[in-house]
């Protein structure tokens, strides 16, 4: 089985790592998944696509992370958020570029791609989101 | 057959809460054990309790996991089965009813229900990190959110939503630490301030210090048995009447609202049709604020309120000592402390004392119906108890 | 009634055990009840399903706690209660006498139990430390004791109170090897031979890396229900017909004995009682070979050859596939590999699979009852259940 | 409450920076309990008193650890036993100061005092054992 069969976390970061925003979608009832998952949640089906979505989003709620752990300290303080792109599917993510002053429920936000940062596990690519 | 009794409790034991320098868990464990074994002199515990059921949280803590054999270790109870569970914040809420399981299965006829965490000997950022194990780790933890930081996503959306206010959450912390006040067992023993409240350190936005339950050590337990012959060991048992839980997504960005925890209305609505209850049957709850935002959601979840309406629901002080429904009479996680594992068992404790009528200088007058809302995480897990005095 | 079903087991899934890289517990976990789910077409899972049980060691390998809810999500299974049951390696055991008092209860109908482990991705000195954490940690833990260290503690004083040699213990590991070359979903499919056992590196002396389980990545789970409904289900479902559990100390040193596990012992004699059987019943077993040593500590006792007589029974072929009595069939923790968590119930469903005529190449011709031996730690757990062909 | 009033695992290392060998005694039932726990297990008295313990002993069982935790990496291999003091009481740890080969069950050793070797938690000091 390749890697982009596998409807895995681990596969939707690479396709991160290619700077493309995926998702399964079940092809038995429709569903799109985001988190990708290897069964449908909703008809349990394992017949999926992945399929591409576009990258621009709503912003649906945000704080400002003070108090980080260790491995995020030197970015404290931050902002984080859920976004919410077409059909209703969120992610949550780091908003950069933007002053908290600025930052307003509802505003349209993109998610960026960013690099992988690590050797150890796990290796993945990184997104964060910004203003349009 | 609604409101028929699931177990009751004949015991319940807790350890002082608070920075408990130089113990470990097992240590702490063993002192709410010690105190439940001396609550119930007609029950020989070495013999008659059959089986332990332990909520923790976390083995970073302490690097230790395996925490059921460990406290049974440590409290006379091996070699009968002890086991561990964990439902991050709402452990042993899961281990209550695990325990009343247990009872209902006809296996045992005595068990133990506990919980227990160890926290103040490390570092606010490793608690940090421990406390975000409990959070969706490929897109939370990923993302450098933290705990604080998924109950500030829920309180901006929700003052976004209905207009809640920083001032309304404080109201809450400012209730719980006076409440903590009349609990010698509170970690924290001070009253705050509106003010104060208001200038302390932005931990997660909207979310300040005095948003924040507080980094506790503790241990919690109760001692379960058959309704039928509750009376050979105590005069007061108190039944359990409604349990109810469920599960939501582990990602707080799956969910379809961040202003209200679907767990912890199915929990809570099973839990009333089990005990052919309503929320305005309720006379004294113990709720599950992590957080201040976290408490007035559970006054909507619960249906102590409409949804929106928490935040007036704190300024009118229907849930104070004296009001209506008083909620976290205890202090709370706020002001008694909030030792993970040992929290949802904690709570249970505090409405056996109500409904007891050992509640002291707290005590809420003529209590007769209890209620404990325990969640894990950002509300992946919901555990809700319905309490009845016997 | 000795012998009366308590459950009945209508379902059953496993994953693939292997180095499984890119997956994550909630991805093998979804494998293994994607099985269970296809297995049994009349069950409509997410209507059917009312909780889920699963067994998980440890929260380290992913940084991921709570993983009652997020195996939920990741199955279908929201909104019902999932809970994480943690008894280190006898965690899903636990879990599987937890699902049974589920049943048992009344409070659920159908449910189901699991467990799941992800490993491979973590070095072995993270590995080794992360396993470590079932053991005592401030007296073994804090003195460089390992979990093989533990095991190689057994064997040296089973070596020499008994006699018990390398050899026989090497018997052990070439055993489950050839068995697990007859199991397509064995982590390992290749034979050993008693000179390239015996060669091997040492780990933790007298035990070398051929007499230790495999660092596997796999998931499992069971569905259980009552009884007098499962024919509804399935035509061939397996009844638990027994289920014991015990306790002992933390530490392996507080113990009076080396040379057995007075848990297992206890958990064996509570099984057999409940299910009305001897251990001479028993067609088809799975015990806990974590080590080499530990298989001959399971036959032991679990009753099938007396104290000290372990050693002699491996070599008299008594266990393996056409012997007497066949153990680990499937190959073992030793040859089908050990994600920890997952390892109770997948003894389980090799059991389940046994019982039900599904165990193809190696199967064991009219197996009727079957038994199942999960310790965690160093014995500090027991868990043995006893199955009866329906 | 002074700290050796606590039955606990930290007065009991406390004491073995003291280079003294300590357990608990329960006043009501006699059991002399090691590790220390705060309620005695046997009769669930909390009644103790602290007594001293000889350090002699003899080994009960032992291995030779090979593939050690990071932490002990540098020790590796190490010998490692169980050790049993009067009244049946038993400790594990290190043996030091011997060849493997010359490690036999029934040997009498001694139970030696270490440093305290860190100031995370937890700052315990260290204890070993030596043939007499
Ligand atoms: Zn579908
Ligand atoms: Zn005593």
């Amino acid at each position: 089985m390749s890697d982009e069969q596998q409807f895995t976390i681990s596969t939707f970061y690479n396709f991160v790592n290619e700077k493309r925003l995926m998702a399964a979608k079940c092809s038995a009832c429709g569903n799109v998944i985001l988190p990708p998952k290897p069964m449908c949640t909703q008809c349990l089906s394992t017949d999926l696509n992945w399929i591409e979505l576009e990258c621009s989003g709503k912003l649906v709620s945000y704080t400002v992370i003070h108090v980080a752990p260790e491995q995020f300290q030197s970015l404290a303080p931050y902002i984080v958020g859920i976004v919410e792109f077409k059909n209703g599917l969120r992610l949550p993510g780091m908003i950069n570029d933007v002053h908290f002053e600025d930052v307003k429920i509802g505003m349209d936000l993109k998610l960026c791609f960013g690099t992988s940062t690590s050797s150890q596990w796990p290796s993945w690519s990184r997104y964060f989101f910004r203003p349009v | 057959m609604a409101g028929k009794p699931l177990v009751s409790i004949v015991s319940a034991g807790l350890s002082k809460f608070g920075r408990r320098e130089g113990t470990m868990c097992r240590e702490l464990f063993a002192e709410a054990t010690k105190e439940s074994f001396d609550r119930c002199s007609n029950l020989d515990p070495i013999k008659d309790i059959e089986a332990l059921f332990v909520g923790h949280m976390g083995e970073s803590y302490e690097h230790q996991g395996h925490t059921g054999p460990t406290l049974a270790d440590w409290t006379g109870l091996l070699p009968k089965p002890a086991i561990r569970i964990e439902s991050a914040c709402a452990s042993s809420g899961s281990a209550l009813r695990t325990g009343i399981m247990a009872i209902l299965s006809g296996l045992h006829k005595i068990v133990m229900v506990g919980g227990v965490e160890k926290m103040t000997h490390r570092t606010t950022a490793e608690v940090t990190e421990y406390l975000a194990m409990a959070s969706d780790m490929p897109f939370e933890q990923w993302n450098g959110i933290t705990f604080p930081g998924l109950y500030a996503l829920m309180a901006t959306a929700h003052m976004n939503k209905y207009g809640t206010t920083e001032e309304q959450m404080a109201q809450v912390a400012i209730k719980n630490h006076h409440n903590g006040t009349l609990n010698p067992k509170a970690h924290m023993q001070k009253e705050i301030t509106l003010e104060k409240a208001m200038n302390s350190k932005v931990v997660a936005w909207p979310l300040k210090l005095y948003d924040c339950s507080l980094i506790t050590d503790g241990a919690s337990c109760l001692i379960l048995t058959r309704p039928n012959i509750a009376k050979k060991y105590t005069d007061t048992p108190v039944d359990i009447i409604g349990s109810g839980q469920a599960s939501d997504t582990i990602g707080l960005y799956e969910r379809e609202t961040l202003t209200s925890l679907k767990a912890a209305k199915i929990a809570g609505q099973n839990a009333y049709n089990m005990a052919g209850l309503k929320p305005k049957d309720v006379n004294v709850a113990e709720v599950h604020d992590c957080f201040t935002i976290a408490e007035l959601l559970a006054y909507e979840d619960l249906g102590f309120c409409s949804s929106g309406e928490g935040g007036k629901m704190i300024q009118q002080g229907t849930t104070e000592l004296g009001g209506k429904l008083p909620v976290n009479t205890s202090g709370g996680l706020k002001s008694k402390g909030h030792p993970v594992g040992a929290t949802g068992t904690a709570q249970a404790y505090e409405i056996y004392l109500q409904l007891t009528n050992q509640a002291q200088n707290r005590q809420v007058e003529g209590a007769t119906i209890g209620l404990t809302h325990n969640v894990g995480g950002s509300g992946a897990t919901a555990s809700v108890h319905i309490y009845r005095r016997n």
